[in-house]
This record gives C-alpha cells, sequence and structure tokens, in this order.
C-alpha cells in the first residue's frame, strides 16, 4: 500500500534563512519530490503549535517546521523559542499516538540548498513509512 | 495538621477585617462524600467551614474566574482582597497565577492549609455505595476515617486518596500569608509510572487508548473551566473566527480540543488533579497532562508554580535547550 | 395487554429477536455509561441506578448534520431516513424527560429531525429498583416506576424480567418478546408492585416544588442566585447530563468544497450562550445563568407548558464539580420570603 | 472598494522556467473555477512592464480588490508587485505570491506533478489572499540630531561627518577628555605618523564645531523610544570645576597636596598625577577634573585648613558644591562607538606580568617611548636613579588573543602589525639594543603592512617563531623559555625586558550599553551587527548603529571607515526625515488580553508593554505593541494562548485557510 500512497506535507518555512534556502535550491535547480507545499512565516518563533495538530486534521499526513540555525535568527529569538515549543508538541503527539515520523523539525539556512533537498527527501520517505494520517483527522465523520 | 476550629477562627478573624472581600473556603456537601466551596461574606458563615479529606478542590480556579462586572460611574472599583483556604498542590496554582500575572499578589491572602492527602470520589463511592446523607470524613495515621450512616469506618489511605495525592511531593503550601497548622510529612513519590507505562506501548496501541478516551468526550469543557490555569478572556475553543476547534463532537474535534489544552498548560500544569476529578465522563485527564510535566521537569527542569520568581517556561528559552531530533 | 415473564438467560433471546430494529442500550462508552447502539448483548449494562449521559442522546444527538451542501450550489442534502430502533434499558425518569421534551420540539416548528426519530424508536423502559442518592422524581411529578413515555416497561425480578406492553408499538414488540418469554403470573406482578413500592420509600430526597414557579418571579434579585453561583465554573455537565435540557447551536464545517450545517448541544451556562456580536451579553455572569437554569425549568417552561422541566433524575446533583445542589436551591426558593 | 473579495490570479510562465514544467493554461483554467476569482491571465513575463499593465488595467477595469500572482519567490519580486497595485491606489498588502519556479517547476521534473503542485500552491494562495487586510507602512518623523557614545578616533570621525552634513550631534565621552585609546598612542603602523599629530586637530574640531555638543566627563543614563526619536538621558559628572572659568593653566594641580603621588590612567599608571588632574597635555576640553575618590577634601571633607588648589586658582574655577547634572534631549540616531578593553596578562600568569616590573604590555611600552609619557619618550626600566636603559628587549604576540583558555579565540588584527612598530621605535630609541620578537604567525594583511614588516626586519629584529611558555628571573635577567619550532630549538633567552604584545577586549562596562540599547553580543563578547557582511555597521535595533572595535578588534583605517559608514547610515535617516515602518507588525486585541506579558517577556526588541487600562471601570493590565519597536517576527502571536495578539499578515485566521487548503484538495 505505501509504495502508492503519496503522503502530503505541509511545511512551514521561516522567510529569512529557509525559505531562502529552499529558494537556493530551486536557483540549482537540485531536484525533490513533489509532496512537500510550503506555507511561508516570517519567523519560526511564528508558528503556532496547534498548526501542526490543524495541519495534521486537515488533511496533511506530515508536518516540517524549518528555521534558522540557532544563532542566526533575524529576530535573533524566534527560532529558540520555537525549539522550545516544538520539543514539547512532538512529546505530545507522539505520546497520544501520532507517529515518529509525522512531525519533524531542521534547521535550513538560506545557503544551504543542498540540505533543504535531503530534508525534503527525509521527510517524505518518514511520511511514506508512516502511511495515510487517519487518527484525528477531519474526514467527514458521521456527516 | 489542621485544626478545624483554628482555621474557622482565622477565618473569622480575616473576614473581619474590612481589607478582605471573601473568604473561600470548603464546607460539607449536600450529600454522600461531597464538600462544595464555601464562600464567607460575614464571620458567622466561617462556622461551617471544614478542612477535612474532602476538600479536593482547587479554590484558586475562582481567583481568576470571577468575572469583572462594569463599575458604575462614579464608584471605584472594588479592590479589597480575597482570602483563600489552599493545600500544598493549590498554592501552586496561586503561585503560578502570581508569576503569570493572572492574579495580583495584593489582591490575595493566601490561608496555607498543609494537607494529608484528599479522596477520590469514585473509589470511595464504590468501597461505600450505601453513603446517603453527607458523610463527614477525617485523617488518621496513614488512614482516612468516615463517619458513615451505618458507623465510623476506616480505611487505608492508598484505597481511597485521589491519585495525585499518592504522588504530591507538596503537601505543605508554598506560598502563605497565615499558616492554619503545622506541616505534614511528605510521603508521596513521583516515578511518573503512569506516563512511563503509556510511554511504553507502541503508537498504534497508545492511539487506540487515546481515541476511545478523547471519542468519549462530550464537550462540556469543565476540565477547561475548573483549572486555575485556563483563565483566558476568550478561550480559542470558543470562537468561530478562527475556527481553531470546530464544536462538532467528534474523535477528530474532541482530540484537537484536548491537545491544545494540554499543550496551553505545557510547564503551567500543578497537577492538582482537578480536571480528572470533574471529568463526566471520566477520562484520564492527568495521564495526558502529566506527559509534559515530566518532560518538562526532565528536559528543561522547571516546575511550574514553585517559585514566584521564575519565567513563565513558554516566554523563555535558554540557548543550549537539549533537542536532538532536529534535522 | 398481557405482561410477560422473561427470563433473565433468555434476555440474550430476547435482544435477537429484536433484531429487525436498531437497538441501544447503556454500555461502556469510553469510561462511562451511556447509550450506544448494541453490537455485542453480553456489553449491555442494566444494573446501574442512571447512564452519565441520559437517552436523550439517542432522540437529539450532540451533533446531528441538518443538511449538507457543495460549495457554489444551493441544493441541500438533508441526512438520509431514520430506520426503525428500540432504545432499551431507559429509567422512567428520562422517559418521561422526553414527553416533556417533545413539548418543546412540537412547540411552534415541528422539528423534523427530532420527531422522525421520537416516531420510529420505541422506549423500552426499565422500572427503578434502587434509586441513587440524588433522585427525587417523586418531587417532581415522577415515580420509579412511572409508565409516561414508555412503550413497554420492563421491572427486574430475581431471575427474571416483567416485560408490560403500554403502547402499540409497545405491543408489536411483545410479539417478538412472545417466542422467547412466558406470560406473567400474580405472584410476579405482587412481586413487581412490591419492589416498586420499596423503590418509593428509598427516595430519602424530597422538596416541596408546588408554588415554585409563582414564587420565582418574585425572587430575580434575590441573593440566593449570587451564594449558590459564587462556586459556578460555568461549564455544561448540569445542562448536557440533563434530561428535559435541549438547547442547541447551529453552525457550518466545510471540508475542501463540501459542507454541512449541523447542530450540537450548546449550555446556557457557558458564556458565549447569550454573547451578542456586539460583546453586550444579557446574562454576563454566572449569577444570572444560574438563575436563569432553575428559572427555565421551573418557571418559564411551567408557563408554556404546564410542566416543570425536571424529572429529578439527579444527574445535575451527582456530576457538578463543585456541589451545586437543585434540591438545595428548590428549597432555598420555597424558604425565601 | 467594498471588502467583498474580486481576485484576480495571474500565472507567470517566466519564459521557460514555470511553463516548461508546469502546464500554466491547466492552471489558470483550474484558477478560475476557484471561489472569488474574478481574473485569471497567464502571461510570458508578469514581473516585465507589460505583465505589471496587465495587473493595473485589471484593477481599474475589472475592481479587483485581491491580486494573488503565481510566478517566483516572494523574495524576488514581492515588492515589485505591491509597487504595481500602489501605482494603481489598490494597497500593496492586497496582494499574495504562490512560488511555482523556485519551489516548483525547478525543483519537480515530472510535468504532471508540477501542475498538481502549482494548483495547489495556487488554491491555498487564493485562500489566504480573500482574508488579507490593507496595511499602512506608518512613516515616523527623524529627529534631526544624533547621539555619539564615545569620542574615540571612531565617535570622533563619525561626529564631525554627521556635523559637516548639518546634523546636531551629542558626543557623549566617558572620561573626562576626548581622544581615546588612540591619544595613548605615540606612533601609529604602518606610516610612523605620530599619532597625537592626526588626531589633535580631530579632538580640536570636534570641541569647537558649532554643531556638536560635547558632553565630556559623563555618561548616558537611558534611552527609550524607536528609531527616529530615541529620547536620551545622560549623566554629566561633577568635575567640581567651572569648565567657563577654568583656562587650564594647571596651577592647582601643581599646588594640590597629592601632585605627583597618583598613578595616571592615561601612563596606564606608569605616570603620576595629582588628585586635581587634566589627562594628558593635550587633553580636549582642557579642563580640570577633581578625583573624588583620591581627593583628600571629598573623601575625608578637610584638605589641611583648606584646599590648596581652590586657594591657588585665580579664576576661582573651583567649586566642591557642584552636584552631577541629568541632560536630556531627543535624537533621531545613536552611534555606539565605546572601543575596547586592552587584555589584562594577569591573566596569563605564566608570562609573570605581576610578578616583575620589567614585564609590561605593548600600551604601556607605548607610553614609556611618547614623548609626552613619564620618562618623557626615554625607554626606561625601573625608577628615578637607578632606572636602567635595557639592552635585551623580546616582545610576545598574540597574549590574550586566538586563546582558548581564557575566552578569546578571536584574533585581534592589530598586534602583529604595533608589535613591529614598537619594536622599530625601541630599536631607534636604545642604540644597540636586541630586539626579538616571539611569534606563532604575522599578520600583515593592511595597505603598507607587508612593506612595514620587511622593513623592519631588515633594520635587525629577530623573529623566533615559538610561543613562550614561561618568563622566569635568573639573576637581574628575564629568562624566556622558548622553542624555536623554525629550527626545532629550545631556547631559554636572557633578556632585560619584556613586552606582551596584549589583545583587545569587549570593554568591562559594555553590560551598561547592552541594557540600554537591548544590543546583543556575538559569540567573542563584542556588539553584534545586524550582518557581519552586509550590514557591519547596522545593528538589530533599526537607528542604532556600530563603528569601531566596540563592534571588533580592529586597526584605525579600519576604524575610521566604519566610523564614516555609520555616519553616512545614520545621514539616510536624518537627511530624509522620514522613515518607515515595518508594516506587519503585531497588534493587541485589549478587550481579550489577559496581561499575562507572555508576549511582553518573548520579544527581542521590547517592543511590547503591559499597559494598565480601565475595562469597563475595573483596572486591568494589557498588552501593548510599540508599533515603531515592532520587526514583524510574530513569536509574541505564537506565544499567546488566546490569539489576543497577531501578527498582520500572518493571522490565525489567515494561516489556518491556507493550511485547510493545502490539506484537502480536489
Amino acid at each position: 500500500m505505501s509504495a502508492q500512497f503519496e503522503p502530503n506535507i505541509v511545511a512551514f518555512l521561516c522567510n529569512w534563512c529557509s525559505y531562502a534556502g529552499a529558494d537556493l535550491a530551486g536557483t540549482s535547480r537540485t531536484h525533490y519530490p513533489p509532496n512537500l507545499n510550503v506555507i511561508r512565516v516570517m519567523c519560526s518563533g511564528r508558528v503556532n503549535p496547534l498548526f501542526v495538530v490543524n495541519a495534521l486534521q486537515q488533511g496533511a499526513d506530515g508536518v516540517l517546521v524549518s528555521g534558522c540555525h540557532p544563532g542566526d535568527c533575524h529576530y535573533m529569538e524566534g527560532n529558540f523559542h520555537a525549539r522550545r515549543r516544538f520539543t514539547l508538541l512532538r512529546e505530545l503527539i507522539e505520546y497520544v499516538g501520532v507517529e515518529p515520523g509525522r512531525f519533524n523539525m531542521s534547521w535550513v539556512s538560506a545557503s544551504e540548498g543542498a540540505k533543504w533537498k535531503d530534508v525534503v527527501g527525509e521527510v517524505v520517505v518518514k511520511a511514506k513509512e508512516a502511511g495515510p494520517f487517519k487518527q484525528f483527522r477531519r474526514d467527514k465523520i458521521n456527516w | 495538621m489542621v485544626d478545624v476550629e483554628k482555621l474557622k477562627k482565622i477565618a473569622r478573624e480575616t473576614i473581619s477585617r474590612d481589607d478582605v472581600r471573601c473568604l473561600i473556603g470548603w464546607r460539607q456537601g449536600s450529600y454522600g462524600f461531597r464538600a462544595a466551596p464555601h464562600f464567607v461574606g460575614k464571620p458567622e458563615e466561617a462556622d461551617q467551614l471544614i478542612f477535612s479529606p474532602l476538600c479536593s478542590h482547587n479554590l484558586a480556579t475562582y481567583l481568576t474566574l470571577a468575572e469583572k462586572l462594569p463599575v458604575p460611574r462614579g464608584q471605584e472599583p472594588d479592590t479589597r482582597k480575597v482570602a483563600l483556604l489552599v493545600k500544598g498542590c493549590d498554592s501552586r496554582a496561586v503561585v503560578q497565577q502570581l508569576v503569570e500575572q493572572g492574579i495580583r499578589r495584593e489582591n490575595v491572602l493566601v490561608i496555607g492549609c498543609p494537607c494529608r492527602g484528599v479522596v477520590d470520589q469514585k473509589k470511595v463511592e464504590a468501597k461505600y455505595p450505601d453513603m446517603g446523607a453527607a458523610v463527614t470524613a477525617d485523617w488518621g495515621e496513614k488512614t482516612v476515617i468516615f463517619n458513615l450512616p451505618s458507623g465510623r469506618v476506616e480505611a487505608p489511605r492508598e484505597e481511597v486518596l485521589a491519585g495525585k495525592c499518592m504522588t504530591c511531593r507538596y503537601p505543605n503550601p508554598l506560598l502563605a500569608d497565615i499558616e492554619a497548622g503545622d506541616a505534614v510529612a511528605v510521603w508521596g513519590s513521583d516515578e511518573y509510572t503512569d506516563v512511563r507505562e503509556m510511554e511504553a506501548g507502541d503508537p498504534r496501541q497508545r492511539w487506540l487508548f487515546w481515541e476511545e478516551k478523547f471519542s468519549s468526550c462530550i464537550r462540556c469543557y469543565s476540565c477547561r473551566n475548573v483549572c486555575p490555569m485556563c483563565y483566558c478572556e476568550d478561550c480559542i475553543l470558543d470562537r468561530l473566527n478562527p475556527g481553531w476547534v470546530w464544536r462538532s463532537a467528534n474523535t477528530s474535534e474532541n482530540t484537537a480540543f484536548q491537545l491544545a489544552r494540554a499543550f496551553h498548560l505545557a510547564g503551567r500544569c500543578i497537577e492538582c488533579g482537578e480536571c480528572e476529578r470533574v471529568c463526566p465522563v471520566d477520562i484520564p485527564l492527568m495521564k495526558l497532562n502529566r506527559k509534559l510535566t515530566k518532560e518538562v521537569r526532565e528536559k528543561f527542569a522547571f516546575e511550574p508554580g514553585t517559585d514566584p520568581e521564575s519565567k513563565p517556561l513558554q516566554a523563555s528559552y535558554r540557548p543550549d535547550d537539549k533537542a536532538d531530533f532536529i534535522l | 395487554m398481557d405482561i410477560f415473564k422473561l427470563r433473565k438467560d433468555k434476555f440474550a433471546d430476547f435482544l435477537a429477536s429484536l433484531g429487525g430494529y436498531k437497538l441501544f442500550a447503556p454500555q461502556k462508552v469510553g469510561e462511562s455509561i451511556r447509550f450506544a447502539p448494541v453490537t455485542d448483548a453480553g456489553k449491555v449494562e442494566l444494573a446501574l441506578a442512571n447512564t452519565t449521559v441520559p437517552p436523550k442522546s439517542i432522540f437529539f444527538p450532540q451533533t446531528e448534520t441538518l443538511y449538507r451542501y457543495a460549495l457554489g450550489n444551493t441544493e441541500m442534502h438533508p441526512p438520509a431516513e431514520g430506520e426503525a430502533g428500540v432504545v432499551l434499558g431507559v429509567r422512567p425518569c428520562d422517559a418521561r424527560a422526553q414527553v416533556i421534551v417533545d413539548n418543546l420540539f412540537s412547540w411552534d416548528v415541528d422539528d423534523p429531525y427530532y420527531l422522525e426519530r421520537r416516531k420510529k424508536i420505541a422506549v423500552v423502559g426499565l422500572a427503578c429498583n434502587k434509586p441513587c442518592v440524588n433522585c427525587f422524581c417523586l418531587s417532581v411529578g415522577g415515580d420509579p416506576a412511572s409508565t409516561e413515555g414508555l412503550d413497554l416497561l420492563m421491572t427486574e425480578l430475581d431471575d427474571a424480567y416483567l416485560l408490560q406492553p403500554l403502547t402499540e408499538k409497545g405491543e408489536k414488540l411483545s410479539q417478538a418478546v412472545a417466542a422467547v418469554a412466558e406470560a406473567a403470573e400474580t405472584g410476579d406482578l405482587d412481586e413487581a408492585e412490591k419492589l416498586h413500592r420499596q423503590a418509593r420509600e428509598k427516595i430519602n430526597r424530597k422538596v416541596e416544588t408546588d408554588g415554585i414557579p409563582q414564587k420565582l418571579p418574585g425572587l430575580w434579585d434575590d441573593a440566593l442566585w449570587q451564594n449558590t453561583a459564587a462556586s459556578c465554573l460555568g461549564c455544561g455537565i448540569c445542562t448536557f447530563l440533563c434530561p428535559t435540557c435541549h438547547c442547541f447551536d447551529i453552525q457550518d464545517e466545510v471540508e475542501g468544497i463540501d459542507g454541512r450545517r449541523c447542530r450540537m448541544w450548546d449550555s446556557c451556562m457557558f458564556k458565549e450562550y447569550t454573547l451578542h456580536a456586539s460583546g453586550h451579553n444579557p446574562r454576563p455572569t454566572r449569577r444570572e445563568r444560574t438563575r436563569n437554569r432553575i428559572n427555565h425549568k421551573y418557571n418559564y417552561f411551567v408557563q408554556k407548558f404546564d410542566v416543570i422541566a425536571c424529572v429529578g433524575c439527579g444527574r445535575c446533583i451527582s456530576f457538578c464539580p463543585v456541589n451545586i445542589d437543585i434540591v438545595e436551591i428548590l428549597r432555598q426558593v420555597k424558604e425565601a420570603r | 472598494m467594498n471588502n467583498k473579495p474580486k481576485i484576480g490570479v495571474y500565472v507567470c510562465h517566466c519564459g521557460i522556467n514555470i511553463a516548461k514544467t508546469v502546464d500554466v493554461d491547466a492552471v489558470s483554467e483550474f484558477a478560475s473555477r476557484l471561489p472569488n476569482v474574478k481574473v485569471v491571465r497567464n502571461y510570458a513575463y508578469m514581473c516585465s512592464d507589460p505583465g505589471q499593465l496587465l495587473i493595473r488595467d485589471d484593477i481599474d477595469k475589472e475592481g479587483l480588490n485581491r491580486v494573488v500572482v503565481a510566478s517566483c519567490s516572494p523574495r524576488m519580486h514581492e515588492n515589485t508587485f505591491r509597487k504595481t497595485l500602489a501605482a494603481v491606489g489598490l494597497n500593496p498588502y492586497y496582494l499574495e505570491m504562490a512560488n511555482i519556479r523556485e519551489q516548483c517547476s525547478w525543483v519537480h521534473e515530472d510535468r504532471d506533478e508540477a501542475t498538481a503542485k502549482a494548483k495547489k500552491l495556487i488554491y491555498a494562495a487564493v485562500a489566504k489572499a480573500r482574508l488579507l487586510e490593507p496595511l499602512y507602512e506608518k512613516e515616523v518623523d527623524v529627529e534631526p540630531a544624533s547621539l555619539i557614545i564615545g569620542a574615540g578616533i571612531a565617535g570622533i570621525q563619525a561626529a564631525l561627518d554627521i556635523a559637516n552634513a548639518g546634523f546636531k550631534v551629542y558626543l557623549v565621552e566617558k572620561t573626562p577628555s576626548v581622544g581615546g585609546r588612540m591619544s595613548q598612542l605615540d606612533k601609529t603602523f604602518p606610516t610612523l605618523d605620530c599619532s597625537a599629530c592626526i588626531l589633535t586637530p580631530k579632538m580640536v574640531d570636534v570641541a569647537n564645531h558649532p554643531k556638536i555638543e560635547l558632553l565630556a566627563y559623563s555618561q548616558v543614563e537611558e534611552i527609550a523610544g524607536y528609531v527616529g526619536n530615541f529620547d536620551v538621558k545622560v549623566r554629566k559628572k561633577a568635575r567640581f570645576v567651572d569648565v567657563h572659568k577654568c583656562t587650564g593653566c594647571g596651577i592647582c594641580a601643581q599646588e594640590c597636596r597629592l601632585t605627583g603621588r597618583i598613578p595616571s590612567e592615561f601612563d596606564m599608571g606608569m605616570g603620576k598625577r595629582a588628585a586635581i588632574y587634566l589627562p594628558f597635555p593635550q587633553a580636549v576640553p582642557a579642563k580640570y577634573t577633581v578625583d573624588p575618590e583620591r581627593c583628600l577634601f571629598l573623601t575625608r571633607g578637610k584638605c589641611g585648613k583648606s584646599p590648596k588648589c581652590a586657594d591657588a586658582c585665580s579664576a576661582g574655577a573651583i567649586n566642591f558644591e557642584q552636584q552631577d547634572e541629568i541632560v536630556e534631549f531627543k535624537v533621531g540616531t545613536v552611534i555606539v562607538a565605546t572601543g575596547f578593553d586592552p587584555f589584562d596578562p594577569a591573566r596569563k600568569p605564566e608570562y609573570g606580568y605581576s610578578d616583575y616590573a620589567n614585564v609590561i604590555t605593548g600600551l604601556e611600552l607605548e607610553r614609556l617611548v611618547s614623548a609626552s609619557g613619564p620618562t618623557g619618550g626615554a625607554v626606561l626600566l625601573g625608577e628615578g636613579e637607578n632606572a636602567v636603559v635595557p639592552k635585551d628587549i623580546a616582545f610576545i604576540k598574540c597574549v590574550g588573543s586566538r586563546d582558548k583558555s581564557v575566552g578569546n579565540e578571536y584574533c585581534s588584527r592589530v598586534c602583529c602589525m604595533y608589535t613591529a612598530k614598537l619594536a622599530h621605535l625601541v630599536q631607534e630609541k636604545v642604540p644597540g639594543a636586541n630586539v626579538r620578537i616571539y611569534y606563532m604567525d604575522v599578520r600583515a594583511f593592511g595597505k603598507g603592512f607587508e612593506e612595514f614588516y620587511d622593513r623592519v626586519r631588515r633594520e635587525g629584529i629577530r623573529y623566533i617563531r615559538g610561543n613562550p611558555s614561561e618568563i622566569f628571573k635568573r639573576g637581574d635577567k628575564l629568562v624566556v623559555k622558548v622553542e624555536d619550532t623554525l629550527n626545532a630549538a629550545p631556547l631559554e633567552d636572557e633578556v632585560d625586558m619584556v613586552v606582551l604584545a596584549v589583545g583587545l577586549e569587549p570593554r568591562k562596562d559594555a553590560r551598561e550599553i547592552i541594557d540600554i540599547l537591548r544590543l546583543s553580543q556575538s559569540t567573542d563578547r563584542f556588539y553584534l551587527e545586524a550582518h557581519p557582511k552586509l550590514a557591519p555597521v547596522d545593528t538589530a535595533t533599526d537607528g542604532v548603529f556600530l563603528a569601531g572595535c566596540a563592534q571588533g578588534p580592529k586597526d584605525i583605517p579600519d576604524t575610521v571607515a566604519q566610523a564614516k559608514g555609520a555616519a553616512s547610515s545614520a545621514l539616510v535617516l536624518l537627511s530624509s526625515g522620514k522613515v518607515k515602518i515595518q508594516a506587519q507588525i503585531s497588534f493587541v486585541n485589549e478587550n481579550t488580553c489577559r496581561g499575562c506579558a507572555y508576549c511582553v517577556e518573548i520579544c527581542p526588541y521590547g517592543a511590547i508593554e503591559l499597559v494598565a487600562v480601565s475595562r469597563m471601570g475595573n483596572p486591568v493590565q494589557v498588552a501593548r505593541v510599540n508599533e515603531a519597536l515592532c520587526k514583524g517576527c510574530g513569536a509574541c502571536a505564537a506565544a499567546c494562548f488566546s490569539g489576543s495578539i497577531q501578527q498582520k499578515s500572518f493571522m490565525d485566521r489567515q494561516i489556518l485557510p491556507q493550511i485547510a487548503a493545502l490539506g484537502v484538495m480536489r
């Protein structure tokens, strides 16, 4: 089953580092699977951890949050706050039964186009292994 | 131990002060093993105050629950203090509310009641079904004494006390303007066995467990309204724009609701166990919240409600926060 | 209509004989007992005094689709026709409550969803032998063995159930019973009568309710409401678990381009219940809401339908986190000058 | 335009960059079926003039009030298209872009996959476009004045540049005189210019410039406000001398009971001064200052019958009742030029700096060779009569730099060249001196540096590659234990004097400025610039700039260049008189805010504060955003449990529909 299964992944990228790194992967014409779709935010600190729960509800099979390496944040501290919040959120959703491969976080700087390609590859593989997300997905439950 | 007569005297003196608006304590309930929050406005009303193993309510929630009515023109808002009886766990709620400026120190007067554990309603009602009219209770050596209609009985505390009391490390209030009794021994110890046992399973088993629990939730929001830390003026769950969580009661929305609440309590839950106590459909909410209190203790060496000077966990960071899962 | 005696060991066969119907009965859902479709007769639990969630959840589900639609076009697709069903093990107070709620759902507008289920689903009652500590049905015109709102009344004897059909629907059910049960003897009837009498004596919560509907309007600003509401948490337990509470909210849910309009339980104890778009709230604090809950059941409903919208099931007393006791409130209303 | 969304979707081919792997027609057809989409066009180059004209015409003719451009990355052309909208009167923030080039057509080969993804990205962009709100880039006036903290060469240069451009400058210097570290130098490398000769004229200019208000012997106490509107409080410390009356004649210092008995900081403790002093002869302003810790009258309340300095002063300038004075003013920009502290070699005990008198630092040697120094320029060891001219002199480099053990991993950039310079000066002043330099590397990277290094070696100064391990006394000689790594020969050279080329460290009082301006420090603890390569003089706080060694060790040419850079950056703001404020900032719903101050804690810019408001008569605390300080990172919005604080253009109710769009897609 997971061979044909193409996971749908929602990614939150910070504008200054990860989004720029993803753009760089584009300008250098690297290739990676199309399963991942990006929502741009100004800083990984803006990503409300409940977005991840909401994304899993609204049809995402995997979620990625990517920001600047610690110390590089354009706003100095946003990624530090994100790291603490998502450390907690990851523990919580795995505790209720979300497979570990579904939620991922990464540091990708504006100059790491190649790393972005690897990160996308890894996230897609993990989501494919975890299979379609059914646990608490909104799926017209007893409509 | 807390001598109830001394407590009543303290209460009478406190409520007579003109800078105290009301005093909140407990009184005997209207049936069985129940106690009820008791709002003392006048000294004579203090006579009904009790302090016994039935006093499971965390009264700190009333500090932030009370609505602020519009002040009629020309009148001054009533800034008199609210006096509050607090057990050990309750006092942590007051401390955490102070840390988050949910309340101001000058508006609350804390009366500390060292506590030797409160009963779990379900355990007691199962053990003594023929409860009938109000049953008073008291602490024995390592037991709890109940005065049933059929006579006095004594049960070992492990059989009747709430789960949170078995793992309680703070029976003595951490913050008190007035001490209503001298400190008691700490006998609980917390290895988070309930959490570790759940962590041991694989994701599929865990989801089967939580799916059954969350799908039975009827969204009465009593777990949110009883919680001393849930005091948002306008909770995101009640909002339509943006509609974070839909109002229909099904597995998806209920899970999103419970995850949102558990996450909003990360680094804030002081494990008073009220959410689990009040849940009408008995969802093991402490088993959910304690996962995060364990993580917060292990990963950030942080215990909410223990240090009035601390910064809230989710509003601070350390450059060397450990996070090994980041790609 | 003749009364049948069904041996307890034949109970499973009785359930099987109701195969044609969609059967609901009290079962453990999560950690508490409520009415749910029966898939395994062994799981049915009739021992408890009462279910946590009342059988109203069968006729008036917590979340119910009114109709479905697709963005961009205006057709409305109502849900499919309900099938015939039987809800079994309903306590007389809950059955009476459903009759009271019928008044509302067939008042100025006949609610198609609710009334269709009321028509299609038969109610099999189970007389109370062991009322719980907070039951006070006798004080509000109820009875542990009342037959109001029931199609068939079961009374549990030592090793058998007495089945007494009460309506044609009950009669139709009893034909299915006939195959597995025998006629009841007079001894059984006397035994049942004795059990009913004993049950009445066991009810020790009493309150004088006559005169209360007339007295309540005068107590509009009485301190009683403020004192009671001081400890109220404003949660939805007392309303969601109350068999006569019937308030609901209507909302839309859209997934992609498919949407549905759905109705779900709402509670007058919630702040948002009366919150106006302007921000004004006619019932801003828990005082007004507590006053409203009591007045609705013991005053407004009485003025409209001449029946108290409370059946004394005691759930709001047993499950209130802070032990706000409606019997105590009514007593204070009675005593207030 | 009522705000019922009327959306125009513009799909760009980008020549073949997009069109090759994304079926732009299929995507356009898909977009046309989306609710609220009124116009869909696809064109070869949307960013071109004709492309932008398409958008402008549609806004005019079709009354569009939202625009979605599916093309390249917003980092490329977001501003271009915002200007397009603004050109026809549509609020520029009614724009949403879908990145179907860098993150779609360029990275996926399969045409169907790329087309499907492009549809999904457009579907999400339209979902957000429906909920966009107009934003207005607020403009703030810039106070036409600048504050410069620190009057070393960096501060002086920046002050002169800004003042010469016609703007008021407040130059604040902590010590009694301007000049900073450079005034302590004798000669400067590589040109051997006399430091005072090139510095003093600038010091005088600074003192006399009509546009510069010099606040010497003063300290910045507080800076509030934001770019263009900084409210500054400066404490003018009491000199106990009336600067208007004092002529700088110096009689008071001669008469002072403690004359010649107090170590002079300027001369690194080698020279002496009185309790009332002028730091150095060419000090500007040339006014005397009473040292409050050492003056007998101020410390013990009695100086003989009456203070001798006051009696001697013919101008009657000395006034012991003088108090500190707080000066308040408003400025538009701030330049931090607070300089550095030399490394204290006592932290490297193996060099024996605190044990042996003739182990000195480079800066101390600088004072010895200086004509205005304590020895009038003679390289002498010891006091008075038994002072002796050292014959064998050793220099040790990288003392306190490139050294993890003292926490300074960086190279201080200047020690190699000042060591060569000092070695040359010593060689010149002490005929027949035997000078050697122990080094790990020689970094002569600047203009004229290599030539100077070559010249110094040709003058007989021996460079021995080795890092001395220890210095100890043997008889009246000092022994330098070192291994000559080129010849692999362990040496124990006996010398008369050792000069330690100490590196540059952040000032000990760096913390004060950090707290006042919320600057942050880079890992080497110097102040953090906004971007090491592209914004070296800017800081994270708009309107605050860095110049000189405060931002990191550098020599005088680099310092002056940076000072002029900082001045020009400041002048951009000062001359325009207006500054645009970030539009995508946060705002608080004060009705639902509970005042828990999570956002206040989290904001790295201190842009949010708790204010007391009356909510229908009840005093409550709510958060409020200072629109000029907020940078629009949104960290506060994610921390707020009730969502009372939101970031414009990235509000929860704008992001959730995006998530929904990316989740379920037909």
